[in-house]
């Protein structure tokens, strides 16, 4: 016998124009077992939630009913006065009669007997309710932030100053990310290096932070809390701790590579520091460019280095770190606009991507800030084309937020530093931030030519052999343009690094249609994921600007704070168990499960839960052929029983 | 060439004598002496002198891989199976209830069994069709070839093309006859569960004593739970004493199942179940 | 006095249960006849629990979950549709009009699409009449 | 001078209806416009017509026909609009209305009246054979679909009879349609006609149906492009481009004769490549001749140009400096090449034309790729030849 409450909320009118609620408490109290029902005009109000209290107190409850609004709305605010009234919080049940009955009918007959339907069905569920213990787990305090971009560094940066380990995660040898490339950014036009090199240092020196550079995470296991994460040490063949960063190796090396820090656009050696402000400054050996791994004979830095730092043997290591929280800020790529034939990407020297033509500005690049062709020519005439594999249905839907702005901060250097005439082809100027308007119009002044037209063809001048010919219709006048330019830059779309499958992969992040990792909501919790305790900051879920990436690295540290600045963590209670002595072995709830909770004991011939993992879906509940597992809260019992009294009335 | 049973029984009766003897496994499941010719009964040879006990004539229908999963995990075990009964084994593989290590699968390919109960041969009408063993380490006899071959699911356009309303009184009829003996689910190599969820007190999923309800539920759930899974032997139709046609629905299950998943059950060990499975681009034309 | 069926719904609280109350917070009208069990997902679902449904007499069953792909619990609902395919299948063959029981994913987002999902399922169960042949009378 | 005008959204409704769908998807940017080889050169304008298509503005009857439907626009749009399905329909709606131009109703009229677009007499189908060539019976391999260009147009005709030979002597079975079927439809459906096309397309239909044709193989891409993509039935359509190459392959036909050198350069029709996607096919029949010196235009696969005579453009006059046709000879004379070959009865005539009003006939030649293959194969197609297997 249970002893049940039921109260039945107006929320005004709001609930109360269609559902009579004093025939409804009238309704509840008739059913079994229900030995108190009462309608109130704000049951989530202060004297609504004291009255539950006294009831509780007064009636002896046992179980509660909340005859309101949804569950998502006020389930937690009527589990605490649940809780405060010494009842265990799993033993309320909502039924929601506003969202899904009043405020969707105009019929109060309808109406009425809908909530009747609904209210029976609950109390027939809420008898079979069992009080439930949220797990309480111990939390480790450090946090790993993967990727070290400026949301990475931000984030480390944060956390460590808190006073928490953080381990921050690289993958190439350097941090510093896409942000170190630029040269200048908008719309301030402050210098990148200057903003970003005294953080990188900082990560460097902070106590706090271990850095791991050429590292990649291999494994991860465990959950929030406690997360164990193989991370993989690649080879650098250079021994950092006795390294001196002299550099004598990279001087006397001959074997020769692309710079991947210059796009390509000159060559470092196969010994290397990526850039002189890397961090850390030690250099590493490039296994595919090396003299001595190719051919077997050369040494040569092995020769020079007074510190004996350089090792050829050396192997990839693993180690395990153990975390609380996680950071994922993988950041992006460009697309590779050599698919789009029609810019002539990869065929015509004049053209450019905009990471180069970031190059080409930035006073440590390969030209030492000089924008000249890649025949030391200076242009004299420059289109910069908006939306290249953006916007676009045949190669990327998304809109990639930052290219009309770059390009505005483009034409503007190029004004700067050259005396071209630079046009700019665009769809629409998005400039929706702070200053970014007034940047447009400054740009403008600069009398840049601004032509809304997506380019459709990038050809070589028949006239002038060394000059390309841009083809577009200016959509305004209806005119075809056929503009010859000596340089053509392309705003790529920006697309997740090539490796974001494997990170989804790893943490069990859900990706969206592109390929960029999804937030938990994308509005209330922008920066959480599904799963718990992994969060996301930066261009890695979606494309988007410095300032944003800053912020979202920041509210990514604070959320990752919320779990490890605890002790201890409480977790939802409505995972399973199994039944040992119903488990047929099967062994479906193993194959199936997504977090990989149920495991086989094999010795006992039974499935077991780790509770830790269990997220409560109760797939496994309904795979299991001889109903050993329980999906508590959610029971086939409690199913089976609100089922039959909805299906009463 | 007709299939000599004799000659199978003495090749079985030799290999589970070799297998017992040099200990290779402990015990040999297959057919024994029943109470006459026409009734022999799952046997387990456990010594070397059991082997003699060893019956196979055309009357053995019965699925010896039933009875793998009563023994405790890793005890190496014999079986002798026929074609339906070989895929009964590589089903109980997928879903991991013996390993193919622990097991040495004697292959029977036949053609001419019958059911003791009405004479009939057994074919693609009632059991899978198929005359060879889809697995085995031991093949007792030469594979059979040139028998008429027909699909398993022929039987079933009669009753696809039946009205809607009759196939509902067809089916209200055959399962208001259930005496809940549960001879079904005894004879089902796939029905492994104990208890069965129709046995559970929480929850009671439907009546225990044979009613409609319940009678409908039981039947329903468990075509669901062998869904992908039944490999047709037919053996829960031969064992029901009231001659519920119960291989029809699990016949029309399967074929479902191979349409919409691609996949017929225990034909392949690197399979995994089909309701346990599923592939980004299932299409949610199977849900119209 | 017309034929006002019972409607069975069950849906999952990311995606169908969240759909449902985004069309009452916008005022979305439709029929009254669905009362809505919330699970965590579309997964949870036993293909009892829709034999149940029936046995008590529900004219209809809708399911609703996320849309594959886009399951909180990442695969959930993928098991679900297969498992779902072969309950309706079941049904049919037993003899059941398929029209009684329908899978859909609606989103969060997508109230609208609840509304409009639930109008034309009530108006096809009204046209299908009383179910009355897996009712326990 | 500015013009005040009101939206008129029924006839933007209309053209949707009608097909024009994707009308509401275009974002106006110009990627159609700026690719559309009649930008440059005409006042067509195809971002303009769906804009006023968007708004049902007037006016759109001035260059509503300049589209030759060459699908270069729809390849690159970026919002993935199906612009040929909005000119279609554009078209529809207009001539629906009675808007067609002069010189299409002809057009139009010819294949209301006689089922082909050339006011040829439908009896006379088949009389470019000579008798010599089987009609299809039921059990051959292959339907060889005579278009009706190659039929009536004295020009193309040696296409027919060079293909009719290469089936010959790769030893397949096959036949010609009889000649009461009728024009694929699909120029005309282009123009608009819906309700034309779709009975032509019937009639077609019943004919396949009725002789048990199940492999079709066309000279023109167009019917190519019309079977597989607007018939709504399976049947197997290959163009002969793609046999004469695999044959090749195969070792079944063996190019003898050398051409000493001859420059010879290739303009993928419309219809083959970007509708039909078939690019390599004739680039590997030109290749695989002796002696042939083969040169890619600048815009050649993907970013081939249109010669101008599709979506009913063959049958309509465009003055001089408007001609796309002209455009691709002078492209083609810059490659060095003495032939242009193709492999499309319209940009044949197309060519043709323009070769001879730009006066440049003595100095390119407008080859099929399936005529240059015969000529390699050493038979002449002007000389009768007998059954080699014939006693």
């Amino acid at each position: 016998m249970s002893r049940i409450g039921v109260f039945v909320c107006h929320c005004g009118l709001n609930i109360a124009k269609t559902v009579r609620v004093s025939e409804l408490a009238q309704f509840a109290s008739t059913l079994p077992d229900v030995v108190v029902a009462k309608d109130y005009k704000f049951m989530c109000s202060t004297p609504g939630q004291e009255m539950i209290a006294n009831d509780i107190r007064e009636h002896r409850l046992d179980r509660v009913i909340v005859t309101a609004c949804s569950p998502l709305m006020h389930e937690q605010t009527f589990r605490k006065v649940l809780a405060a009234s010494g009842l265990n919080q799993y033993l309320l049940t909502i039924v929601n009669i506003r969202e899904q009955v009043s405020w969707v009918t105009h019929d109060l007959d309808e109406g009425t007997a809908k909530a009747k339907a609904l209210l029976n069905g609950a109390v027939s569920r809420s008898r079979l309710l069992m009080p439930l213990t949220s797990r309480v787990i111990d939390v480790n305090p450090d946090v790993m932030v993967l990727g070290g971009g400026i949301a990475g560094i931000q984030a480390a940066l944060e956390l460590a100053n808190t006073g928490r380990k953080v381990y921050l995660v690289e993958k190439n040898s350097t941090i510093g990310g896409h942000m170190a490339q630029f040269d200048k950014t908008f719309p301030t036009l402050d210098c990148s290096a200057c903003i970003l090199t005294p953080k990188m240092d900082s990560v460097l020196q902070h106590k706090n932070i271990q850095l791991m550079t050429s590292c990649e995470v291999s494994e991860v296991k465990g959950f929030v809390g406690n997360f164990d994460i193989t991370i993989r040490q690649k080879a650098r063949y250079v021994d950092h701790n006795k390294c001196n960063a002299c550099l004598a190796c990279t001087e006397k090396c001959p074997g020769k590579s692309v710079s991947e820090w210059d796009e390509g656009l000159v060559k470092r050696k196969a010994i290397y520091i990526p850039f002189p402000q890397a961090v850390p400054q030690k250099p590493v050996i490039d296994r595919e460019a090396c003299t001595f791994f190719k051919k077997g004979k050369c040494r040569l830095c092995e020769k020079v280095c007074e510190q004996k730092a350089i090792d050829f043997g050396e192997q990839d290591t693993f180690s395990t770190v153990k975390v609380g929280a996680v950071i994922v800020a993988t950041g992006y790529d460009l697309m590779d606009t050599r698919d789009l034939i029609q810019y002539g990407y990869g065929k015509y020297p004049g053209v450019y991507n905009a990471l180069e033509v970031e190059r080409l500005f930035n006073s440590a690049g390969p030209t030492s800030g000089k924008v000249t062709l890649r025949d030391g020519s200076e242009p004299k005439a420059i289109a910069i084309l908006h939306c290249i594999g953006s916007r676009d249905k045949n190669s990327h839907e998304h809109c990639s937020r930052v290219c009309c702005m770059y390009s505005l901060k483009f034409a503007h250097l190029f004004k700067e530093k050259t005396s071209a005439d630079v046009y700019q082809f665009y769809i629409d100027i998005r400039a929706a931030g702070k200053g970014y308007e007034e940047f447009y119009n400054r740009i403008i002044e600069e009398d840049v030519k601004f032509i809304r037209g997506k380019v459709a063809r990038v050809a070589k001048s028949v006239d002038e052999p060394d000059r390309l010919i841009v083809e577009a219709e200016d959509t305004i006048t209806g005119k075809f343009i056929k503009l010859p330019v000596d340089m053509v830059v392309l705003s790529p779309a920006m697309i997740p690094r090539s490796n974001a499958k494997d990170v989804a992969r790893l943490f069990n992040l859900s990706t969206d249609k592109q390929g960029f990792f999804m937030e938990r909501h994308p509005k209330l919790a922008p920066l959480s994921t599904m799963s718990e305790g992994v969060f996301i900051a930066g261009v890695c879920q979606s494309p988007k600007d410095i300032p944003d990436t800053v912020a979202q690295a920041n509210g990514a540290a604070a959320e990752a704070l919320t779990i490890v600045v605890k002790d201890k963590l409480e977790l939802e209670a409505t995972t399973v168990m199994v039944n040992p002595a119903s488990c047929c072995a099967c062994q479906n709830c193993v194959r199936v499960c997504p977090y990989g909770a149920p495991f086989f004991n094999e010795p006992k011939g039974v499935s077991e839960i780790n509770e830790a993992l269990c997220k409560g879906c109760g797939l496994c509940a309904s795979v299991c052929p001889s109903s050993a597992i329980i999906a508590r809260h959610f029971t086939n019992e409690q199913v089976l029983a609100e089922m039959e009294g909805l299906m009463e009335f | 060439m007709a299939v000599s049973f004799q000659q199978i029984e003495e090749k079985l009766k030799t290999e589970a004598r070799r297998l017992l003897e040099s200990g290779e496994v402990s015990l040999v499941l297959a057919w024994g002496k029943g109470y006459d010719e026409k009734h022999p009964m799952p046997y387990v040879a456990k010594c070397p002198s059991d082997a003699d006990g060893i019956v196979f004539n055309e009357y053995c229908t019965h699925n010896p891989a039933r009875y793998l999963v009563r023994y405790p995990r890793g005890t190496k075990i014999a079986v002798a199976v026929k074609a339906a009964d070989s895929r009964a084994v590589v089903q109980l593989i997928q879903e991991d209830k013996v390993k193919r290590r622990d097991l040495v699968i004697l292959g029977i390919p036949v053609y001419g069994i019958k059911n003791p109960k009405t004479g009939e041969l057994i074919d693609g009408k009632t059991t899978c069709g198929l005359y060879n063993p889809v697995l085995y380490d031991v093949l007792i006899g030469e594979e059979v070839h040139g028998q008429p071959v027909s699909s398993p699911y022929a039987v079933l356009a009669e009753y696809e093309a039946m009205d809607r309303d009759a196939r509902f009184a067809f089916w209200k009829k055959e399962l208001d006859r259930c005496i809940r003996c549960y001879a079904c689910r005894k004879a089902c190599p796939m029905c492994y569960c104990d208890p069965c969820f129709i046995d559970q007190r929480k929850p009671r999923w439907g009546e225990k004593s044979p009613e409609p309800a319940g009678n409908l539920m039981y039947h329903l759930t468990r075509f669901h739970h062998l869904a992908g899974r039944c490999i047709d032997c037919g053996e829960c139709s031969r064992a029901c004493p009231v001659d519920i046609p119960l291989y029809l629905f699990h016949k029309k299950v399967a074929k479902d199942c191979e349409e919409m998943f691609g996949q017929a059950a225990g034909m392949s060990i690197e399979d995994k179940p089909v309701l346990v499975n599923f592939r980004m681009e299932d299409s949610d034309k199977i849900l119209e | 006095m017309s034929f006002e069926p019972k409607i069975l719904g069950i849906a999952c609280n990311w995606c169908t249960y969240t759909g449902a109350d985004l069309a009452g917070t916008t005022r979305l009208q439709y029929p009254q006849n669905i009362r809505v069990v919330r699970v965590m997902c579309s997964s949870r679902i036993n293909p009892s629990f829709i034999f149940r449904a029936f046995q008590l007499g529900a004219d209809g069953v809708l399911v609703g979950g996320c849309h594959p792909g886009d399951c909180h619990y990442n695969t959930g609902n993928l098991y679900a549709r297969r498992r779902l395919a072969v309950t309706k299948k079941i049904l049919e063959f037993a003899g059941l009009e398929p029209g009684r029981f329908r899978v859909e994913w609606i989103s969060a987002s997508e109230g609208n699409k609840f509304a409009q999902v639930v109008t034309e399922f009530t108006g096809q169960i009204k046209a299908l009449g009383p179910q009355t042949k897996f009712k326990i009378s | 001078m500015s013009q005040t005008v009101t939206p008129y959204l029924e006839m933007s409704q209309a053209i949707m209806e009608a097909g024009g769908e994707a009308l509401k998807k275009c974002y106006q940017c110009g990627t159609c416009s700026g690719t559309c080889p009649w930008t440059p050169i005409t006042h067509f304008n195809i971002r303009k017509l769906v804009r006023y298509g968007q708004l049902g503005l007037d006016g759109i009857e001035d260059f509503m026909w300049g589209c030759s439907t060459c699908r270069f626009c729809v390849e690159r749009c970026p919002r993935g609009v199906e612009l040929i399905d909005i000119v279609t329909a554009i078209r529809n709606v207009y001539s629906g209305g009675g808007m067609l131009p002069q010189s299409l109703r002809a057009f139009v009229g010819s294949l209301s009246a006689r089922g082909n677009p050339w006011s040829g007499d439908p009896a006379a189908r088949n009389d470019w054979a000579k008798e010599k060539y089987p009609v299809y019976a039921p059990g051959m391999d292959y339907l060889f679909w005579t278009c009706c260009t190659v039929c009536y147009d004295p020009r193309n005709m040696r296409l027919a009879k060079a293909a009719a030979e290469i089936l010959n002597l790769a030893g397949v079975s096959w036949g010609m349609p009889s000649p009461d079927i009728n024009c694929c439809g699909e120029s005309l459906r282009k123009v608009g006609d819906a309700e034309l096309f779709e009975r032509l397309r019937g009639k077609n239909l019943d004919y396949f149906k009725s002789n048990e044709v199940s492999r079709i193989i066309t000279v023109s891409p167009h019917c190519l492009a019309t079977f597989n993509n607007d018939y709504g039935a399976d049947y197997d359509v290959t163009h002969f481009s793609e046999l004469m190459s695999q044959w090749i392959r195969d070792g079944k036909l063996v190019p003898k004769k050398d051409f000493g050198g001859l420059t010879v350069t290739y303009h993928d029709p419309c219809y083959l490549g970007r509708h039909s996607k078939v690019y390599d096919a004739p680039r590997d029949i030109l290749k695989a001749l002796p002696g042939v010196a083969f040169v890619e235009m600048e815009r050649n696969s993907e970013e081939s140009m249109c010669c101008g005579g599709g979506g009913g453009g063959l049958w309509t006059e465009k003055a001089k400096g408007e001609r796309l046709s002209d455009l691709r000879i002078e492209e083609a004379m810059g490659t060095g090449a003495k032939v242009l070959a193709t492999a499309c009865p319209y940009c044949i005539t197309m060519f043709e034309d323009s070769a001879r009003t730009l006066n440049v006939d003595g100095r390119i030649q407008i080859r099929d790729v399936t005529e240059l293959l015969l000529e390699s194969l050493e038979i002449n197609i002007d000389e009768p030849v007998g059954d080699a297997c014939a006693v």
